[in-house]
């Protein structure tokens, strides 16, 4: 797709506001629509766009697969860690009231760590997955298109 | 909206979306299907929208529409093309699905109506949900908040299930290039290959 | 009875969509079409969720600060959670479509189903010989 | 020794003799030392328990609770003490035979052989010492599970289908009948224990005892009423020491020892006399008793006809259950003692006579007797014994018996007996005359390399396999004399 | 340390799924196995003390997010499931450290870092499903637990490509049930408003003449059924069991069905109650016929297997028979059997199969044909293979008997005397296919062209005959396990009705 210069173009503009969009619907999501996953989400599909009109190999560049394989559980293990940060502080698993010097500052932190793990992971499992199918080698007879 | 228009906003999306169930059912070229499926989940995700689930409707536009059709046409791609088989009709599969149906109508006749407000499900918990997450939590949107805080664990379950399924994918098609020496040759056999199985293999 | 039909005709309407996606699960014999049926499955409960959370006039649980009518938020929290694990679903489900494909040069149940046999004839042959 | 300590050692002695046979498998010698000191041990530590019971004594053992109210434990009384002594004692005569046997025919796998037979013996020991019927059930399944290998010992294919037959039935009949007997009994009566005079008294309604007793006398498939009776006959695929005291001893022995437990312990003899529930149990064990002496006729291998003998002297046993008196119950008990004694014999001389000329049919057998006079000897006595003359022990058991079926008013029994015991006569009585008054035909039948006493023109099989049966024949004899004081020992059971 | 014991039932979820990720970040080596074998120990140790803790001091609820129920997530131990997490821990602490060496044996080493993620997380799943209060949250962690096991049972396709379509025909079975499952709870949600099975409980009584509770109950039940290979939806069980690798055929075989019979025991005791009138008819007119039938077809097929697994996966449709049985029973013992067989099938499926995986490890695919004279050869496993089936015929002195004892009483106290035979004449099948084996074993002669088989090294020998003596122990000393089932039993029983 090297000479689908318009493509290139167009996708080279759209890419960041997408990014930029992600980043407003992981943040927002306390205020309106949206939240780590949808988040997660754009943020991988950004990724897979470039991937598509860069190639996959481009994309490795940008996001390598070890990074990816990193990324995958950390955001679990935010997750994760924050409901036993909750223990920790004195509450109970996940419970963010303790998180912060009054509850609902520690709420609004909690959330906050939470959709950020949430994140994480799903973007990097989206990625994640389409590098997967990409890497597999196409072996489908002619007759089949 | 009012609510006429909401009832035909319902009718007609669903009747376009039962439409396009049977077209996926019916069609063999399954380009068409993945493209079907698309146009299924945004139908779907408006309708969710005229339900006032727009985060729901975010998601399954996200899900539905993208995430699942690049993945149907990333497996279409490494598979096949065409159902070879003509679409047939299967007794068995009616009969399950009429008694399914069956039961479902059945319950329909003792279920709160449609928007009613006084449906038991909204006078419950949800009271709580609502004016917690705009004391305790000060998150304006409830959804959110109960996501994230009230049934936050049901949500650590969700990316635990996310997880699963990457890891999950990893395995089945990860690397493929490094493992083809390896695994090829096994793949292609009918299955228990000798060589795989020789008792030296393990005696480390 | 118009009152039956208008406190229930979203539900139906539903339940005739979930009908459809079971009948393809269930009588497809293209593992893609499968989990194509499974998806429609799951997006008519999806729907069938949202709908019980529909209040009429209500809005979307977002609160504005002006005293609301909300539709009902946790069904919503519940089918997030319930996509979330169906997305999960299908990935695994086309990852090991494309593995069959890879073993078997197919995809339909069909010649799948008489592979296994051959090998399992096969087998049972070497067993008594 | 405490009392407890012994009976615990009853069952330890040959489990662990078997781990010790398994780890002695290398060496045949020793293996076969530590066989024959098990089983001494064995019979020395049941003797010592013998003055205690014949005392009126009860020794208890609680082993473990398995299930609220249901125990494992032992408890001995007269009749298991008689069984056991039967059991141990003839394991030692039968291991001398044993070695002769095994030895003389070159058989594979004996250390398998030798260990089975241990733990054979050691859960005949359980069922023997029972003290509830529950254990007595768990014993009776390791039992039938152990003698498995022994009957597939050879794993030809005539080996393997024999011993699936014998499994099969044996234990088909065991879960599918008498455990089914056992929970309802446990449902009905709460309990299981072994109690003088029956748990089951009020406890059921009496039109329901009969099927109760038809699923534990069908269920109890080692006593081989017909038609369960087909496992015993495929079970003569086994080399002989096991049919010899296996098939004559243990395994159906334990049998129709449970049937006498069930009937005295668990009916109690007075509710079954009351009710005739077991009246139909009369007329099928007559049945058995001379369908099998028949078929037994026309038998013309030895073995196979010897184990229709075993249906048919079973049945006696059952008989005397049936007949719910206690003379009846007595002569059953005494019948365990006695045909123990006499079909080992019977056996063992079988067995001689393969070891030495590999001759299985009896119409093989023309002249044999004067070539191998002990061994015609000891089976002529044993044959005697079991047809019921004196001075044999088998004529006291067959005595009593005919006493409790004029006791009870049974014409038509004592005609059973004495028909039966005329075919007796017609199936046994052959042999021997074939033996001993048929001149053999030319050639001579080539006798084993190693025959003793082939310098007087004999060809008798190895010593060790000669000895054995003349020592239980003798003890036919003994036992005739001796009589009274069984019957002295068993006489608590019948209150 | 008090903090612990005070946070026991969230850590007994928590530490595992805090390790599955961790876990995929490990180097390879054998660091993935030492992680999951450490969690699964500390899962058992954590379902011990929950246990105690709970025969001693009643129930334990434990309000994640501190959230009281029915607003947040609730977890909730009480007898029975503090007795399922200690099935599901002790299995996976006895399998874990058999696993190392068949699962190096039988799965690429590049993926083993994977393939203990996916074990974790399916630990994980079953233990989140088992512990929670909330009829969601079941689903959810359900849905974890059945993801990996397709993910590990697709693990077996390097021995066999069969593997592949048995998890794909998993998964597809699997998530219809779980829909079937959420459209339940859907339905009773709409009309009581509560996800909390605690609080439904409270406000389903009113509402029994309900046809959407009604209608919730029966896609509950068959959604359950579906996972739990209830007959007649149990085809995906025999491909999937025989062809996954044998760790995780051990680990499934013995703990996954049972997470959902749990779940149907739940529903049905503790959220409905045999009382209300459509529950009780499904006892008698759909579970009791179903039993039976899953008991005799169970048990037919198996006997026409030749390959081993297959074999031991149809009885354990079978034996899931017996499960529903008890269930239909509807009584003390009946429910008591059902409980007592949760445990009990466990102990044997798990000897048999590891057993199996021992004998996968020397000789590859394990048939009747290919295993005939190795008695000999592999003395110690299958001396196990001949104990844990004497257990699964159900004799005297093992664990087999005490549940089929319990079933037995149960259909006598209902006076339902051709069940008890019907009892009774299917272990007879169970003899059938497992003296098969053993007399293939031990009086058939080795196939042409076998070289000499040595014995399963000892770090496989130990875990399956420490589940081979337990089968033995637990048949002879049943106090423990009878005292905790009936308890649980009569506390359903008791609070239905």
């Amino acid at each position: 797709m090297k000479h689908h210069l318009i493509l290139r173009v167009v996708s080279k503009l759209l890419i960041p506001f997408i990014l930029l969009f992600a980043l407003y619907v992981q943040f927002h999501g306390d205020y309106g629509p949206g939240g780590g996953f949808q988040a997660g989400v754009l943020f991988a599909s950004a990724f897979i766009l470039y991937a598509l009109i860069f190639g996959v190999d481009n994309a490795r560049e940008v996001l390598p697969s070890k990074a990816l394989r990193f990324l995958v559980p950390v955001g679990l293990i935010i997750y994760a860690l924050t409901g036993f940060a909750g223990i920790v502080m004195g509450g109970k698993f996940l419970d963010y009231d303790v998180l912060a010097q009054d509850p609902q500052h520690g709420q609004h932190l909690g959330i906050l760590v939470i959709e950020f793990g949430v994140g994480t992971t799903v973007a990097a499992v989206m990625v994640t997955i389409f590098y997967a199918y990409a890497g597999r080698t196409r072996d489908v007879d002619d007759e089949d298109w | 909206m009012g609510a006429e228009m909401i009832t035909i906003v319902n009718i007609v999306l669903l009747t376009m979306l039962c439409f396009s169930a049977v077209a996926i059912m019916l069609l063999r070229h399954l380009f068409a299907v993945a493209a079907l499926t698309g146009a299924f989940s945004l139908l779907s995700a408006g309708l969710l929208v005229a339900l006032d689930a727009v985060d729901v409707a975010f998601t399954e536009a996200a899900v539905g529409g993208g995430i699942s059709t690049v993945l149907m046409l990333g497996t279409l791609a490494l598979t096949q093309r065409r159902e070879h088989r003509p679409p047939r009709f299967s007794l068995p599969a009616l009969l399950v699905v009429i008694a399914t149906g069956g039961a479902l109508i059945y319950a329909t006749s003792d279920m709160p109506a449609y928007g009613d407000p006084n449906a038991p499900a909204l006078q419950h918990v949800v009271p709580v949900y609502i004016e917690g997450s705009r004391n305790d939590i000060g998150v304006p949107n409830i959804v959110t908040s109960i996501l994230a805080s009230y049934r936050g664990y049901d949500t650590l379950g969700e990316v635990a299930v996310i997880f699963t399924a990457g890891i999950g994918v990893m395995f089945l098609l990860g690397r493929r290039r490094e493992d083809e020496d390896d695994e090829g040759m096994v793949r292609h056999g009918p299955g228990n290959d000798p060589e795989s199985s020789e008792p030296e293999e393990t005696a480390s | 009875m118009l009152d039956a039909i208008l406190a229930h005709y979203n539900y139906w309407l539903i339940i005739i969509l979930m009908m459809i996606g079971l009948y393809i699960v269930i009588s497809r014999g293209n593992l893609v079409k499968k989990i194509v049926g499974l998806n429609i499955f799951q997006t008519s409960v999806f729907l069938l969720y949202i709908t019980l959370a529909k209040v009429t006039g209500g809005t979307a649980p977002i609160l504005t600060g002006k005293p609301e009518i909300f539709s009902n938020p946790l069904p919503h929290v519940l089918i997030l959670t319930a996509i979330v694990v169906g997305i999960a679903t299908t990935a695994l489900g086309f990852a090991l479509v494309v593995r069959i494909r890879e073993s078997y040069g197919s995809i339909e149940e069909d010649d799948i189903l008489a592979a296994e046999r051959a090998e399992e004839e096969i087998a049972v042959k070497e067993a008594l010989s | 020794m405490s009392t407890e300590m012994a009976l615990a050692l009853t069952l330890l002695i040959p489990s662990l003799g078997g781990i010790a046979i398994a780890w002695a498998g290398r060496y045949p010698n020793l293996r076969e030392a530590v066989t024959l000191i098990t089983a001494s041990v064995l019979f020395a530590v049941v003797i010592s328990l013998l003055q205690q019971v014949a005392d009126g004594g009860a020794p208890t053992l609680m082993l473990i609770e398995v299930l609220p109210g249901l125990p494992l434990m032992l408890k001995v009384e007269p009749l298991g003490m008689l069984f056991g002594c039967v059991a141990s004692g003839l394991w030692i005569v039968n291991s001398l035979y044993s070695f002769g046997y095994m030895r003389g025919t070159n058989e594979t796998n004996q250390t398998r052989f030798y260990i089975c037979f241990a733990i054979a013996i050691a859960s005949s020991m359980g069922i023997a010492f029972a003290g509830n019927m529950f254990t007595l059930f768990i014993f009776y399944e390791i039992l039938t599970i152990s003698t498995y290998p022994l009957v597939a010992h050879k794993q030809n294919a005539e080996a393997r289908s024999g011993a699936r037959l014998y499994l099969g039935l044996l234990i088909g009949t065991s879960i599918g009948f008498q455990l089914v007997a056992i929970i309802w009994t446990w449902v009905a009566a709460g309990t299981l224990d072994f109690t003088i005079g029956g748990i089951l008294r009020d406890k059921i309604d009496p039109t329901m005892l009969p099927i109760l007793l038809a699923l534990y006398m069908f269920g109890i498939g080692k006593a081989a009423l017909m038609p369960f009776h087909r496992w015993l006959p495929a079970a003569m695929v086994a080399p002989t020491p096991v049919s010899a005291l296996l098939h004559a001893v243990a395994v159906v022995k334990a049998g129709v020892f449970t049937v006498l437990k069930v009937v005295i312990y668990i009916f109690g003899i007075e509710l079954l006399s009351e009710t005739g529930a077991s009246g139909w149990l009369i007329w099928v064990a007559s049945f058995t008793l001379l369908a099998a002496s028949l078929v037994a006729i026309s038998k013309d291998n030895l073995k196979a006809r010897l184990a229709y003998s075993t249906i048919s002297q079973l049945s006696y046993i059952i008989l005397g259950a049936a007949l719910a008196s206690s003379l009846g119950v007595l002569g059953g008990a005494l019948h365990i003692a006695t045909h123990a004694l006499g079909k080992i014999t019977l056996f063992m001389c079988a067995g001689a006579i393969y070891v030495a000329t590999h001759k299985t049919e009896i119409s093989d057998m023309q002249g044999l007797g004067r070539v191998m006079p002990f061994t015609f000897a000891a089976f002529c006595i044993g044959a005697l014994s079991i047809i019921g003359l004196p001075p044999f022990a088998g004529s006291w058991s067959k005595w009593y018996l005919a006493l409790a079926a004029a006791d009870t008013g049974m014409v038509l029994v004592i005609a059973v007996l004495m028909i039966s015991s005329l075919l007796n006569v017609a199936y046994l009585m052959p042999v021997v005359a074939r033996g001993f008054f048929r001149p053999a035909p030319a050639p001579q039948p080539v006798g084993a390399a190693v025959a003793p006493g082939a310098r007087f023109g004999l060809a008798e099989a190895p010593l060790l396999c000669v000895i054995p049966p003349c020592l239980t024949a003798l003890g036919c004899l003994v036992l005739f004399f001796y009589a009274d004081e069984v019957v002295d020992l068993l006489r608590p059971i019948v209150g | 340390m008090s903090l612990l014991f005070e946070h026991m039932a969230a850590l007994q979820v928590a530490v595992p799924l805090l390790s599955a990720p961790v876990c995929s970040l490990l180097r390879g080596g054998r660091q993935p196995w030492f992680l999951a074998l450490a969690v699964s120990w500390f899962a058992f140790f954590a379902s011990i003390s929950l246990l105690i803790q709970v025969l001693d001091s009643g129930d334990i609820s434990y309000h994640m997010g501190n959230w009281a129920p029915p607003f947040g997530i609730e977890y909730r131990v009480d007898a029975i499931n503090a007795f399922v997490l200690l099935i599901i821990s002790g299995i996976s602490a006895v399998a874990l450290p058999y696993a190392r060496l068949s699962v190096a044996h039988e799965v690429d080493p590049r993926r083993h870092g994977q393939f203990y993620t996916a074990y974790l997380l399916c630990l994980t799943g079953l233990l989140g499903g088992t512990i929670t209060g909330d009829a969601f949250n079941i689903f959810v962690f359900l849905e974890i637990s059945s993801l990996s096991a397709y993910v590990l049972v697709a693990a077996g396709a390097r021995q066999d490509r069969r593997a592949l379509t048995a998890a794909y025909n998993y998964l597809v079975l699997g998530t219809v049930g779980a829909t079937f499952f959420v459209i339940g709870i859907g339905l009773l949600y709409m009309v009581t408003g509560t996800l909390n099975i605690t609080d439904l409980a409270e406000r389903l009584p009113p509402l029994v003449d309900n046809r959407a509770v009604q209608a919730g109950f029966a896609f509950i039940i068959v959604g359950m059924g579906l996972k739990l290979a209830m007959f007649p939806m149990h085809t995906w069980l025999p491909n999937a069991y025989t062809y996954a690798p044998s760790t995780v055929t051990v680990f499934l075989a013995s703990t996954a069905t049972k997470v959902s019979v749990y779940v149907v025991l739940r529903f049905l005791f503790t959220v409905f109650g045999p009382s209300y009138g459509f529950v009780g008819l499904t006892f008698e007119y759909i579970f009791l016929p179903l039993a039976i039938l899953a008991m005799f077809i169970g048990s037919a097929a198996a006997i026409y297997q030749t390959n081993l697994k297959r074999l031991f996966a149809y009885s354990s449709v079978a034996q899931l028979g017996y499960m529903v049985l008890g269930i239909a029973l509807g009584n003390v013992a009946g429910l008591t059997a059902t409980v007592l067989h949760l445990f009990n099938h466990a102990l044997m499926k798990g000897a048999l199969f590891m057993a199996l995986g021992c004998v996968a490890l020397r000789i590859g695919a394990v048939s009747i044909n290919g295993v005939r004279g190795l008695g000999r050869e592999m003395p110690w496993t299958f001396a196990a293979i001949a104990g844990a089936g004497l257990s699964l015929i159900g004799v005297p002195s093992t664990v087999g008997f005490i549940s089929k004892w319990y079933l037995i009483l149960g259909a006598l106290e209902n006076g339902w005397w051709p069940v008890a035979v019907l009892i009774v004449a299917s272990s007879l099948l169970a003899v059938i296919y497992v003296w098969k084996i053993i007399e293939a074993a031990y009086f058939g002669a080795a196939p042409e062209g076998r070289g000499p088989v040595s014995e399963a090294p000892l770090e496989m020998l130990a875990p399956l005959w420490l589940m081979v003596v337990a089968n033995f122990y637990f048949g002879i000393d049943a106090d423990l396990t009878t005292s905790v089932a009936g308890k649980v039993a009569a506390t359903f029983l008791g609070g239905g009705s």
